[in-house]
């Protein structure tokens, strides 16, 4: 039996059923409960957090803002029994914390030669779409995939973000856990029960033979609805969603692309040293032999996010983008297909 | 307060006045905007906190700098920011201040010594501490004004500002707008219920907490920080207290944090509008209906400005990859 | 200081001579063996602190927690860390306590409740701070400790660690090491000649600012807070003064940022360890050939670290790539 | 007419002639006098900046430990009139102040749609080699290209070390500047006079018909000496230096990689989302018919920098490392020459 539900009860009823389960998880950042401190009642607890104060009044609580503290309490507290779940709000915030991220979370466990553990949760709001200008509308993830000692969890579906919420407040090592702002209210079937689903193993989300598309995040859906006007045409596309960017399963992906002899990558970041780039560098690396065509990277230019809303809208890539470079790339296939003992094993 | 700094004329206080109702009309109708669906974005209303915007840039050059906030549309009019030029960039459109690329959150005007709104909390203030070591080291003499909540206040960027500041001996004058609540959590819990002042004499920076009601003495207070500044003294921190009357975000919250009837209160018995109107009329030096006329003026500016704004062009497609870079 | 902490009997104060004895004697000869060119990497050494955390140590329980440093090896002596596995260590070789892949930077011991010195200033910090909270919550009544020197307190996560302690009333003791400079650049400028204690007060946090060369003072002081942190009362900060004998880092400075013959009069008169056994033999219960017995005892303790940690291996290659993540 | 000099002493003359030439150049940073406000004498200035407070007591100075406030301060500076050199120290720091260059050096001027210059200069230490260990010894800069309105500098030698701190002083975007620290104590002849070396040029460091190869830093020395060791079996390796990895010269690796069929990519730093992939992945979409054999990136592992030095000399990637890239992307040229009409143009 399932339900539906809209991604961010999704991600609040993983909190909830994890809370339930594991006294060490504790979950923590501004407004959380909403207002803590005020007059009368708590006020405006809102997003996935919403409700659980009610539940579980000792173990989910305000912050001030005062990130680089907190993100700091959640990883000490981690390497001290806990199970932290920190709430920055917009990963743009990331930065004003961005050392406990980068040298304290991701390194204490390499730095003391496997002495600690540091089991948290970041959870972060990412992308464009809402409005919010330059300061609110990053992606980032491919900063936090390129920092060793970091998993990097990057849900497309109300489904999946239940189930990788799960796994990251059970997993031993930080998780930064992006939550696109966009997605908030999309909606769909989602189990009741508790349940992982596991890190670094990508989610077909349609199967094809002609060309592979790697879509990370909300990018997952203008790929699916791409893929749709090419079937129109007969080109019958796979659809690859690795849900989680760090670790990778390049193993579905090269597997796919060797089928399809086409790759095309669609990320929302910034194309420089991005995930596109990441992936389609993998794939020019090790399954070179199976490429017919120039791998090719979908992403959001090279600039800050425009407030405008026309201009925003025309900021990250577009459905009409990935058909565009699915067409290119398979326009150009100019590679015989390798003999069998040629292909990369 | 030293003599040499007090003492607003007649002309002055009307100005203040002027001001403080334009950033009302302004924000009262941004919220109308807003609700009516012409408004895109995140809007971060002052009303209510017109005192200190307008207290604070009564006492500055049109050359000194200030640094804003995410709540900075109140600091942008104070500081002489053209009304068209920043409605039009609430609303994202060609010719706004910042040509529909910044929005609300990063209106800027550096022609008028605005140095931008800042969507991360107390992320401006490094910003004013730099414009203050331009003017100190170009030997202009100008000096520069850092705004910031009493939530970023708690920002590790604020305190470092401090240190900096202090160390640098630097003509800034930080100004901590206490307005109760960082989005809805309150500044009982978030500041222990505690002012921000004692941080900046922790590292010898002198204060002042003031009603920030009060245009008279929050212009005060800001004109002897500001001389100090002028004169080589170094930084200042002025510390003022008024409540929003809106939610912290337009179309966000609905304000369960607040006690039943307080916002009616605020707005009945701590308005920084009627305070000043008694001020100006007490002595009879000027008269109801000559506020009454102002009101009426400003009110047309604002008119004029909204219907230029929804009147106003998109900006370009083009504009996307403007702007990056001077040169790359 | 209150009754129910003061009062070290003299079991205790022999007991925080030994571990003063031993950073010292550890210091002085980690300073000649990287002079030898034994030890690699970035090494800085702690005598003439020994004091602070011998005496904050001592008010410890051992599974509370200490966070610290990159000034750290007296940290870790004080709180149990093994000798020969420290030095091992910061020889960076196999059965080092991080196995050789962190060094003197990162020196840690989590079973003895010591969570890592810290390469970044004040960067520990916040993880005492999570240490606290997880005692807090986890109900077992230990206290953290952060230290902090001088420098370190100036840095962003130090205020916000401040902040966040006070509203969330945690277990937790900053101690701040005031040793005169951070690098090369001085208190007189960097901190304006202040002290560090009054931005604890800013946010409602008690402190006490003790003399660091007297064991006594800091043990009494720092026990005083950890009552109040187990008994619920929340964050203290502890600010001791004692200055460093050698120069910031081994290898890096000659110390030009001080005044001729400083290092040499603060060896003859504030030598934390001369003070201490006047206290110790003052009435007698201890002789000086007691502690010249300690002395040898220790001295024999560190060559035997040192030989050890000479003759150890080099880790294993594999571990490279081994510790980045618990499952991958 | 020109003199040996090491890669610090050619940072420090660009900034004492940038200091001479322009009024608005400030330099400050953590000792950059070295003990202010000590008694008695300063104390111990250190690296490029050392001696420069004689010849401008008023135009050089010490920080306390304030990064956020004095990198911020630098921009709050550059937008109103000044030239400010920040020090960082060692890159890694960036952590502690990466909201300032991030959300607000990155994006003011396109925040305010161009109505801001922020010309400032962060210099920062980086790489592996110094015994430092993990919070002392990352690259990084894949982050900062990733970030669009950044630029990022690298050199690899004194005399472009002199001449691209010079460019970066006179730039009017903010540059973020990576001196390797164990490129300081190198040599090389440096001319006396001040000159720039535009961004966006990479340098031929070698020329070769075989394979090129792309490497950045102090990967440069490596590679040269790994091509010296394949001319020896009669394999022309081309290096290139790009000198800047923001902006990045693609034409001359793409007319490099035309020619020679092969592509191998050094980068120092961590192998996700890094440099390597980001030029292999442009070359692969852009370049992709020219390429003879598998794209190879040769980079340090996806973990932590260890403190022991034998475990960390094994670390980055070595000239041995390269040789066998070259020798596995050579051994698998698989694919015939595109006919003419084919190639990209
Ligand atoms: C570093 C950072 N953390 C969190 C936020 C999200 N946020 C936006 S406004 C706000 C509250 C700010 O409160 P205050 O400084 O008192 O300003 P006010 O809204 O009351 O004017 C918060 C937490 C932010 N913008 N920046
Ligand atoms: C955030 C950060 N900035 C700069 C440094 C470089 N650094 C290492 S130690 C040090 C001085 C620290 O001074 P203090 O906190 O007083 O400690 P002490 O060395 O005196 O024990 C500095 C600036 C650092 N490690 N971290
Ligand atoms: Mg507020
Ligand atoms: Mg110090």
């Amino acid at each position: 039996m399932t339900r539906i539900l809209s991604y961010l009860e999704a991600v609040g009823e993983a909190l909830a059923q994890e809370l339930r389960r594991d006294p060490s998880v504790v979950v923590f950042g501004e407004d959380n409960i909403g207002g803590t401190g005020c007059d009368g009642t708590l006020g405006h607890a809102w997003g996935p957090t919403k409700g659980l104060h009610e539940e579980f009044p000792d173990r989910i609580f305000d912050t001030p803002i005062t990130e680089a503290a907190f993100v700091g309490a959640a990883v000490g507290a981690a390497a001290t029994g806990l199970r932290p779940v920190a709430d920055l709000l917009f990963v743009d915030f990331a930065g004003v914390c961005f050392d406990q991220i980068l040298n304290q979370a991701a390194k204490l466990r390499y730095m003391v030669g496997g002495k600690a553990r540091v089991p948290l949760v970041l959870r972060a709001m990412w992308g464009s779409g809402m409005r919010r200008g330059a300061q609110h509308s990053q992606a980032l993830y491919p900063i936090f995939a390129h920092i060793p000692g970091l998993k990097v969890v990057v849900p497309s579906t109300p489904a999946d973000a239940k189930g990788l919420m799960t796994t990251a407040i059970r997993d031993d090592d930080p998780v930064i856990f992006f939550e696109h702002k966009m997605l908030y209210f999309s909606r769909g079937d989602v189990p009741p029960e508790p349940y992982e689903i596991p890190f670094g193993q990508a989610r077909i989300a349609r199967a094809g033979d002609d060309c592979t598309i790697v879509a990370i995040g909300r990018m997952v859906h203008e790929a699916l609805s791409a893929a749709d006007q090419l079937a129109a045409d007969g080109v019958r596309c796979e659809v690859i969603d690795p849900r989680t960017v760090s670790p990778l399963d390049t193993d579905t992906i090269y597997a796919s692309v060797r089928r399809t002899g086409h790759l095309v990558v669609v990320d929302e970041a910034n194309p420089r040293c991005g995930v596109a780039g990441d992936i389609a560098s993998s794939v020019a690396s090790e399954a070179f032999d199976a490429l017919r065509g120039p791998v090719r990277m979908v992403t959001s230019p090279h600039a800050p996010a425009p407030f405008n809303p026309t201009l925003e809208d025309a900021y990250p890539p577009s459905a009409a983008d990935i058909v565009a470079a699915v067409r290119a790339t398979r326009r150009r296939s100019v590679h015989p297909t390798m003999p069998e003992q040629e292909r990369v094993s | 307060m030293a003599n040499d700094t007090a003492g607003l004329d007649r002309d002055q206080l009307i100005a203040g006045y002027r001001t403080m109702r334009t950033i009302r009309e302004f924000e009262e109708r941004v919220h109308e905007e807003f609700a009516g669906g012409g408004i895109p974005g995140a809007v971060h209303l002052y009303a209510g906190q017109e005192a200190v915007a307008a207290g604070v840039c009564a006492a500055l050059a049109d050359n000194d700098y200030i640094a804003s906030t995410h709540r900075g549309h109140g600091h942008g009019i104070a500081k002489g920011c053209d009304l068209a030029g920043m409605m039009r960039e609430i609303y994202g459109k060609a010719g706004g201040l910042c040509g529909g690329k910044g929005g609300s959150m990063h209106i800027a005007d550096f022609d008028r010594g605005m140095l931008g709104a800042n969507g991360v909390a107390a992320g401006g203030v490094p910003l004013a501490c730099g414009a203050a070591l331009s003017a100190k080291l170009r030997g202009t003499g100008q000096v520069a004004v850092a705004f910031v909540g009493d939530g970023g206040a708690n920002q590790g960027a604020f305190a470092e500002s401090l240190t900096l500041a202090a160390v640098w001996r630097l003509p800034v004058v930080f100004v901590v707008e206490d307005n109760g609540f960082a989005q809805s959590t309150g500044t009982r819990f978030h500041l222990g219920g505690r002012q921000v002042a004692p941080r900046a004499e922790a590292v010898g920076i002198s204060s002042a907490v003031v009603d920030g009601y009060d245009f008279v003495a929050v212009h005060d207070a800001t004109a002897e920080a500001v001389h100090r500044a002028r004169t080589g003294g170094g930084p200042t921190l002025v510390e003022c207290v008024a409540h929003r009357f809106f939610g912290h975000m337009e179309g966000w919250d609905r304000q369960g944090y607040r006690s039943p009837g307080e916002v009616d209160r605020l707005r009945a018995e701590h308005d920084c509008l009627v305070l000043l109107a008694k001020q100006l009329t007490a002595d009879g030096s000027v008269s109801t209906s000559d506020l009454a006329e102002i009101d009426l003026a400003v009110r047309a500016r604002v008119d004029e400005a909204v219907a230029d704004a929804r009147a106003a062009a998109e900006p370009d497609l083009d504009e996307l990859l403007t702007d990056v870079y001077v040169s790359y």
